[in-house]
């Protein structure tokens, strides 16, 4: 009978349990699957935009080079004696890439139509488009979508180059990490302080009467309302009030770490709260018998024992604000820099996908690599937060 | 392997706002689903892009939907013959293949910085010219070059703006979506060509391109110097002289999922999917 | 015999809550005075009515009058009244900091600077607390890694760094195992030289052991205060009798 | 509650040896007063030191178990010290039973007012576990107070004695003999004045010397 | 007397007075910020509340007509229709609460189970490591789940329907959404009712264990009962965010214009859906029309938290 | 006299740690038997192997024979040994939910359905535990709302609803006051007459009151087992003596 | 150790009442032996009966405060007990005091076994209070042995007294002064035997029935 009942209950917890700790790994699998072959320290350390560069060639060229070994999808340019390559760039768009550039090659010595200035392409520079005129005046042109192979045998009719725009780097996240490291920074300035001290007054202050719990009750309604509501709130107060102090136009990453800071206050004041929750009374009371006033008890005892806990509320934010996107489309917007300023627009690393995904051409291999980023960013977090408080936590002892 | 026999067909849509969507029930000749759904057949999903369309139909061996021809290529989709002429570039050229739409651009008519404004004026230039018509193509735009458009290099003298230095100039660009890949090559390119100002992009729809540059939001928070539509003003919608046109062609092509034996359609079908009055594969015959 | 607290007709409410009715009595400076009674009889409100810990008790409310020395307590500013009447509590409560720290703790927050000063401080209250000969070497470790009794020998020490005059202690023992008990009984026994030292036990042999006098508290009264022996030997009051000799409830 | 019953116990306990001891010595004083005739006495003072050691252990037992304060505490000290009176009653009733035997036959004349001294001893004796068994603090005084009659009673019996007409050997014996039973209901009386005082200690926490009354 | 002195001679005068002042100071100061943070609520729902609720007050002139939504029909409205302006939300209210009701259904014995089997069956080392892994999945952006909904559930789901003999629109539908929600709030869950569950006393469990109950019947019995407190908490919190998620829910809802529909298989629409859907480019009627549903989505959850939180207190009597 | 359990030649290992070592002697049935000794000796560990709760800590290792009548509790299910061994723990610590549910908790895990006999057994375990009268009332309502000395009585009720042979406590009345430590020591002389008890406890009073037995553990050693009185009056170990007279450390 | 200082402090106690009472003893004796020549005692009873009383309230302090266990209690249990043997040998010191006073001048002949038995007793008294002082289970067992020879002299000097000639009234006060001190004696041995046998019973914790050599 009760092993019957045990062994059913027993089948059950397993079941459930394996089945969502498989949904869970699934989602690992998946994100991993999908962006593990994208994810390079290129992708981290490039530029969203990249630089782009428009050319010509300096007068006719006639040299004939010779063909190196090509490899499947290369294709040489006897007269320029450059070879092309098709390939795809960081964010997934098929490219035109140079593999290899001769010496000697017309390509190491070009013009830069703004500036005139000499320009050398090199191995890994991509070619968009290919503009020459012939003698009528008509325009021949190779563009990257036609790929390596049309472009190559383009660029050997025996015509002047007159317009041409290669471009190097981009598609990386460099901007948005750095704006999403910004924002983390930003929002912990705004709602650390303040949320800790608002969680100090409430567990060491307030004295126990309805008015404070209502306060305690409106807080903790904040902690209910949905992201995207702030993202709204965002959008109607923080960003006319960026506008209007810090000379911002348009959402910045400033509005966006203040609607940040309102969706975190609630979180860091309740874990805060938590963690001098556990702090025994015995310590304020030994502190207060000593002599010492109130503010030197928090100062000298409470605050010290509650870093921990304060730490474990900064990763709880960080966790947040990484994780945010709702909020951040409408209070920071999704354009993606970079250069990053604080009173700019810019991208979270949430946002830079959900901007990759709402586009026309939807990239889920970017978009998974950025989340291994983002996984392994909370996962460093959390290992860093674990041992500092481990380190800190003065009430264990070692 | 068609299959879809006696199956429903699950209509897909864009959202109202989408310049797509506007285009499509336009040329299909069912303009009173453009903006409002209560016309479309019961059922219908709407999707919020246009990477969400080919998603969802690459899903559902029972979809219909419509994207940009740019994207066909690479969606894995079928796309139907319409009205009997191949949704090709050539054919959108020479104008046999009805299903398309214009990508228009409209700018400020009023600046309060005079660099930007001569940096505007000389953007509307650049599109113009051949060098700007090549990478709208380049970017999937269908348009013509011919010996008649100029190069940039020939009228760059009529706009000295672009011979300084600009980089500490930002000039904002935004509206439709459709056309948010074709604006920053475009922006790219013109900015390493006129003193490589900055290019801030910032693409939430068509529907942005008026309001933000002339409209109720021209001095708001998001406010644009050039922005683009993938569709044509409407009657709400009145640039100032001079200050819009058009930049090139973009086709949409009437896609279904890749088992499904259909290969063309025809306007009428079209509409009668999307009004309910077919909801059978098998009422529709090749 | 000089005395160090007068009570004089206290009354304590927590709200609405007699908790301490009519209670006049004086403690006696140098002397061991031990507070027994059941659990809730207000023993430890009346400790801590003492250093006004107490006011931190919002709903509590005191009548009547404590002096210390001359002057009511009421009067002493707080933080005055506590650094002249140290406290010990039941459970070890050493700050999570450096054993040094612990006592420095008071004089620091008294705004004491002087390296020296505070050094020989130190070292000199762990002598008086016995505890300096077992922590000496450590002196820069975690307080919480000493043993329970150690623990609270040290929380005595830091008390004794504030150079208290009187040192309230409320159940200091009633945590600790029977060796380490038997320490700070042994601690008390030469603290009484130079403090007067208030302690609540739960403990009758405790009282008995280590006090000169007894009170002895039920339903918030004070039933008999006395020398230790004369109240263990020959009780005056029945219910004193009855609580000593086991025969409650 | 542990205490009572113990305390319960123990006061069984020294009843039970009281009144052996009680029986012990009026058989003793019988025996004098039969002039030796009652030869079956059933004295046996070993059963009285069996109670002795029985009550010091469980004395010891409940002073290990129940850590007495108090009035229990004074009980128990009390007993402890009683019952070595009433032991040594004991042991005088077996004192006076032996020299009663040598007695016997003797003619010679006794001194009436060893007779009263024997009634007022055995009724000190008497008062002295009642006061004691009913914890009555007056009868105990009355019967420390009784102890000054019979001390006086005893210096003019030895008096009496010493001028007692010695005309034989058996008068030599006999006085002899008389001296020491007139010692031992000396120190019974003393013996009982002890337990009645121990009984005013339980009582009322005093030590002898400072009952007053 | 020596003493005496010693003893004030720490604590001088002017120094007490100081020390009491900045204890009042920063008393103050503490209090101010602690309004702050409580005063935050009244804004959001002060300034969502003018916004929302202009649609019902104001005429909205959309291609020359002038619009105004009665507030009646937005309540009860069976469809959603940007033009013409047919803006009802009920339907959607009732999709919502149907979706998220069966997203719980699904995901809180799932969460409370795997936080068991973490906390209390697994080996400590792959408790430890799995409890770790779903800290991390809680921190994972949440498109990310919707294209996973997207990509993958929809896929499950169609099959399904398939099995079914009905026919989903590629298995975008309530069912994905339900899924997605689940998956969503499943570390939510799962880490408070791990928490929950980590908590409770460890002398209670032993206390039964030495009772000869199995450790099964402790598990069950005691430790989810003794957690049941904790569990509730988690399961706010996820309806919480089951109600207040946007991004992932509207990549596989379908956005249905009319409803309610209670097939699973039928595509569905949630009220942040509603408020997410083409937001960015819309103005006017339909933009402030969003802020209207806002105030609809704070109102369902403010009332399932207070709910919600009186049942957990009455189970936890 | 019979005797319940028979330890021989016990060693214990918590990992490389030697808790218990060579640890022989027997409890006899019907009897209170106390575990004395310093803190940390092995009492709790040594009485946890009665029960097999030892089991629970993964580092442990035991070595030798521990007989339960004439099985090795090695060999007896655990689940059985624990309905029979009963067990009740320092804190106090009632399940929290309701007293009734409390005391029915350990016979619905073995499966007992039937309402009324459930009753039956919950008031007549209750009032074995003297606490029937005090709570008759209130049977609904949360245990958690009940005195430390009421919860203790409690888990001595959910103990006896078990209907063990043995009941082991390891130090039961050390986070009560006296009085409600009186009433647990009244209720375990009670019990004997019952039930085998063994019990740790830190407090040599309460082993000399309630124990007919007492065993003297010293860093893991049993260093003397005798009955009670002889223990304390005249223990045969210098240890033993040394110990219970105060004089270690 | 608390214990251990009030241990001690009582037996210092117990030391210095033991030597006033040895000093008590002696001069009654010497009192004795020199026919009361020697006036000039300063034997003092009332101080023994101080130290008894002052004993026996440190014992119950000690009870009260130390709660004393195994060999501690015994030790407290003994003192309990011998005190009243040290406090009843003061008596006897005195009372020996008094007959000898009235034995003065008395030119009777003295049996001079009882010489030997004083010093027997004397030494007895010693013996006890040594064994008591330096634990000395052997020289206390020892002490215990030697009242059997005090108490066959005792049956021997009063036997012999009996047939003592009594030709005068002098001869008589003689005889019963004479048999009373040796009664005395006699007692004052037995309680120096009760002294060593708490003595044994601190040492060893077993009671006087129980010793065996
Ligand atoms: N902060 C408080 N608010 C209300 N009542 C209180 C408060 N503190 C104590 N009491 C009540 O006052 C009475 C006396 O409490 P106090 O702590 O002084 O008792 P105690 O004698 O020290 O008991 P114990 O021996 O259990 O420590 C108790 O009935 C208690 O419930
Ligand atoms: N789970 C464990 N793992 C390792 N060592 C343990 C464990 N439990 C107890 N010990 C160690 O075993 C020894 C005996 O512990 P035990 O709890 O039996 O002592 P005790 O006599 O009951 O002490 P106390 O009186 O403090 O309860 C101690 O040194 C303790 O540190
Ligand atoms: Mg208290
Ligand atoms: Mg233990
Ligand atoms: O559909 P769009 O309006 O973004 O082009």
């Amino acid at each position: 009978m009760r092993k019957t009942k045990d062994l059913l209950s027993n089948i059950f917890t397993y079941l459930f349990s394996s089945f969502g700790i498989i949904i869970l790994f699934s989602i690992l699998i998946f994100i991993f699957r999908n962006g593990l072959s994208s994810l390079s320290w290129k992708l981290i350390t490039s530029d969203y935009y990249e630089t782009t560069y428009t050319l010509k060639t300096a007068g006719k060229e006639e040299g004939t080079f010779t063909c190196p070994t090509l490899t499947a999808d290369e294709y040489f340019s006897y007269r320029y004696g450059v070879v092309l390559k098709d390939s795809t760039n960081l964010v997934g768009e098929e490219v035109v890439e140079i593999t290899y550039i001769a010496e000697d090659s017309p390509f190491l010595s070009l013009i830069n139509t703004s500036s005139e200035e000499i320009v050398s392409l090199e191995c890994g520079f991509n070619i968009s488009k290919i503009v020459m005129s012939n003698d009528i005046g008509d325009y021949i042109y190779a563009l990257g979508r036609g790929g390596a192979s049309n472009m190559a045998s383009t660029m050997d009719t025996s015509n002047i180059i007159t317009d041409m725009v290669a471009s190097e780097g981009g598609g990386g996240i460099r901007g948005s990490l750095i704006s999403t490291l910004y924002l983390i920074l930003l929002t912990l300035i705004i709602s650390l302080p303040i949320g800790v001290l608002a969680a100090i007054y409430l567990n060491e202050y307030a004295p126990k009467k309805r008015f404070i719990e209502i306060i305690r009750g409106m807080i903790d309604m904040v902690a209910g309302i949905p992201s995207i509501i702030f993202g709204l709130v965002g959008a109607i107060i923080f960003i006319p009030f960026c506008n209007n102090t810090i000379g911002s136009s348009g959402g910045s990453i400033a509005s966006g770490a203040l609607t940040m800071s309102l969706i975190l206050l609630p979180t860091i004041i309740k874990t805060t709260e938590e963690a001098l929750k556990v702090i025994p009374k015995g310590y304020r009371d030994a502190s207060l018998a000593l002599g010492a006033s109130k503010t030197q008890t928090i100062n000298k005892v409470i605050l010290p024992n509650a870093i921990p806990g304060i730490l474990t509320a900064v990763l709880l934010s960080i966790g947040r604000i990484i994780g945010e996107s709702a909020a951040l489309i409408y209070a920071v917007g999704v354009a993606i820099k970079d250069t990053i300023k604080i009173n700019e627009k810019s991208t979270t690393l949430a946002v830079h996908i959900w901007s990759l995904m709402s586009g026309e051409n939807p990239n889920i291999a970017t978009s998974c690599a950025i989340s291994i980023i983002i996984l392994l960013v909370v996962f460093t977090l959390n290992v860093i937060v674990k041992l500092i408080s481990k380190k800190l936590n003065k009430m264990e002892v070692k | 392997t068609n299959n879809t026999t006696g199956a429903n067909i699950t209509v897909y849509t864009r959202d109202t706002t989408s310049g797509t969507r506007d285009g499509f029930f336009t040329k299909i000749g069912f303009s009173e689903a453009k903006e409002d759904n209560s016309y479309l057949v019961e059922g219908y999903v709407e999707v919020d892009g246009n990477g969400s369309m080919i998603a969802a139909i690459k899903n559902d061996e029972y979809g219909i939907g419509y994207i940009s021809l740019s994207t066909l290529s690479s969606s894995g989709l079928k796309g139907l013959t319409y009205e009997g002429i191949e949704p090709t570039e050539a054919n959108v050229l020479n104008g046999t293949y009805g299903l398309t739409r214009n990508f228009n651009y409209c700018v400020r008519s009023e600046f309060t910085d005079n660099k930007v404004e001569a940096i505007v004026d000389a953007f509307e230039a650049f599109l113009t010219t051949s060098d700007a018509k090549t990478t709208m193509i380049e970017k999937g735009g269908i348009v013509s070059v011919t010996s008649l458009d100029p190069t940039w290099d020939s009228i760059k003298a009529n706009y000295p703006i672009c011979n300084e230095d600009n980089s500490s100039v930002t000039i904002k660009f935004g509206g439709s979506t459709s056309v948010e890949s074709m604006a920053k090559a475009l922006s790219a390119e013109f900015s390493a060509k006129c003193g490589n100002f900055v290019a801030e992009h910032n693409h939430k729809g068509s529907g942005d391109a008026y309001k933000s540059t002339q409209g109720s939001e021209k001095d708001g928070a998001n406010y644009l110097d050039i922005a683009f539509l993938s569709r044509e003003f409407n009657e709400s919608e009145t640039p100032a002289q001079g200050t819009y046109g058009k930049m090139c062609i973009d086709a949409i092509v009437v896609v279904v999922n890749n088992s499904n034996s259909l290969d063309s359609i025809t306007a009428e079908q079209i509409k009668s999917i999307y009004d309910g009055t077919i909801t059978k594969w098998s009422e529709i015959s090749n | 015999m000089n005395n160090v607290f007068s009570v004089k007709n206290v009354d304590l409410f927590y709200g609405e809550k007699h908790v301490l009715k009519n209670v006049s009595f004086d403690i006696p400076e140098k002397q061991v005075t031990a507070f027994i009674g059941p659990s809730g009889c207000g023993k430890s409100t009346l400790l801590r009515c003492f250093n006004r810990m107490n006011d931190l008790i919002p709903s509590c409310n005191i009548k009547g009058e404590i002096h210390f020395h001359d002057r009511s307590v009421q009067e002493i500013n707080p933080i005055e009244l506590r650094t002249r009447v140290g406290m010990v509590f039941q459970n070890p409560n050493p700050f999570p900091m450096s054993i040094f720290d612990n006592v420095a703790y008071g004089p620091r927050c008294q705004g004491m600077k002087n390296k020296k000063e505070i050094n020989d401080l130190v070292v000199d209250s762990l002598k008086k607390a016995s505890l300096y000969e077992e922590v000496k070497d450590r002196l820069k470790d975690n307080a919480l890694g000493l043993s329970g009794g150690q623990q609270q020998r040290l929380c005595i020490a830091r008390c004794i760094a504030m150079k208290p005059e009187v040192i309230l202690m409320d159940e200091p023992t009633s945590a600790l195992d029977p060796i380490a008990t038997l320490k700070i009984e042994e601690l008390i026994n030469v603290l009484k030289e130079e403090y007067t030292i208030v302690i609540v036990t739960h403990n009758m042999q405790q009282a008995s052991r280590i006090s000169d006098y007894t009170a002895f508290f039920m339903l918030g009264e004070v039933i008999e205060f006395s020398s230790t022996i004369s109240l263990f030997k020959n009780p005056k009051n029945k219910k004193t009798e009855d609580y000593i000799t086991g025969r409650f409830g | 509650m542990f205490i009572d019953s113990e305390i319960n116990n123990v006061n069984g306990l020294i009843k039970k040896m009281s009144s052996l001891v009680q029986s012990n010595i009026r058989q003793a004083i019988g025996l004098y007063l039969s002039k030796g005739d009652n030869e079956d006495t059933t004295i046996n003072d070993e059963i009285v030191n069996q109670y002795e050691k029985l009550i010091d252990e469980v004395c010891i037992d409940i002073l290990i178990k129940e850590r007495p304060y108090s009035k229990d505490l004074r009980e128990i000290f009390a007993v402890i010290k009683m019952v070595d009176d009433l032991e040594r009653i004991g042991d005088h009733a077996e004192d006076i039973k032996n020299f009663s035997l040598k007695l016997r036959g003797t003619l010679e004349e006794r001194n009436p007012e060893i007779d009263i001294m024997l009634d007022k001893a055995l009724k000190m004796i008497d008062d002295a576990i009642e006061s004691f068994v009913t914890m009555d603090k007056a009868l105990a005084v009355k019967t420390i107070k009784a102890d000054d009659e019979i001390d006086a009673m005893y210096d003019k019996i030895i008096e009496s004695l010493t001028n007692y007409p010695i005309k034989s050997h058996t008068a030599q014996n006999f006085v002899i003999y008389t001296t020491l039973i007139v010692k031992y209901i000396e120190r019974i009386a003393d013996h009982a004045t002890n337990i009645a005082e121990w009984t005013v200690y339980i009582v009322a926490g005093i030590f002898k010397d400072e009952i007053q009354d | 007397m020596e003493q005496l002195l010693s003893g004030a001679k720490l604590a001088t005068n002017s120094a007490i007075k100081r020390k009491t002042t900045l204890d009042k100071a920063v008393h103050g100061v503490l209090f101010v910020i602690t309004l702050l943070c409580a005063s935050i609520i009244v804004f959001i729902v002060l300034f969502i509340v003018i916004k929302g609720s202009s649609p019902f007050l104001k005429n909205y002139s959309i291609g020359g007509n002038l619009y105004k939504v009665n507030l009646w029909t937005f309540l009860v409205g069976s469809e959603w229709y940007v033009y013409p302006a047919k803006y009802g939300v009920g339907f959607i209210i009732v999709d919502t609460f149907y979706v998220v009701f069966l997203s719980l259904l699904i995901a809180v014995p799932i969460s409370v189970l795997t936080a068991l089997f973490i906390s209390r069956i697994a080996p400590k080392v792959i408790g430890k490591a799995l409890s770790y892994v779903i800290e991390l999945l809680a921190s994972i952006p949440s498109i990310i789940y919707g294209l996973f909904g997207r990509a993958k559930i929809t896929e499950g789901v169609k099959w399904v329907s398939s099995l079914f003999g009905y026919q989903s629109a590629g298995g975008i539908s309530a069912m994905s959404t339900v899924i997605v929600l689940a998956i969503m709030i499943l570390p939510t869950i799962t880490l408070l009712s791990l928490t929950a569950i980590n908590a409770v006393r460890d002398d209670i469990i032993k206390g039964s264990l030495a009772l000869g109950a199995s450790p099964t019947q402790t598990n069950f019995k005691l430790v989810l009962r003794g957690a049941k407190s904790g569990i509730f908490s988690g399961i706010i919190l996820g309806v919480g965010r089951a109600l207040g998620e946007a991004t992932a829910v509207s990549m596989v809802a379908g956005n249905s214009g009319s409803g309610p529909s209670f097939n699973l298989f039928d595509t569905t629409r949630t009220l942040t859906s509603t408020m997410l859907l083409g937001l960015n480019e819309t103005s006017g009627l339909d933009y402030d029309i969003r802020f209207s549903v806002g105030i609809i989505l704070i109102l369902m959850i403010l009332l399932t938290n207070l709910l919600l939180t009186l049942l957990k207190r009455s189970i936890g009597k």
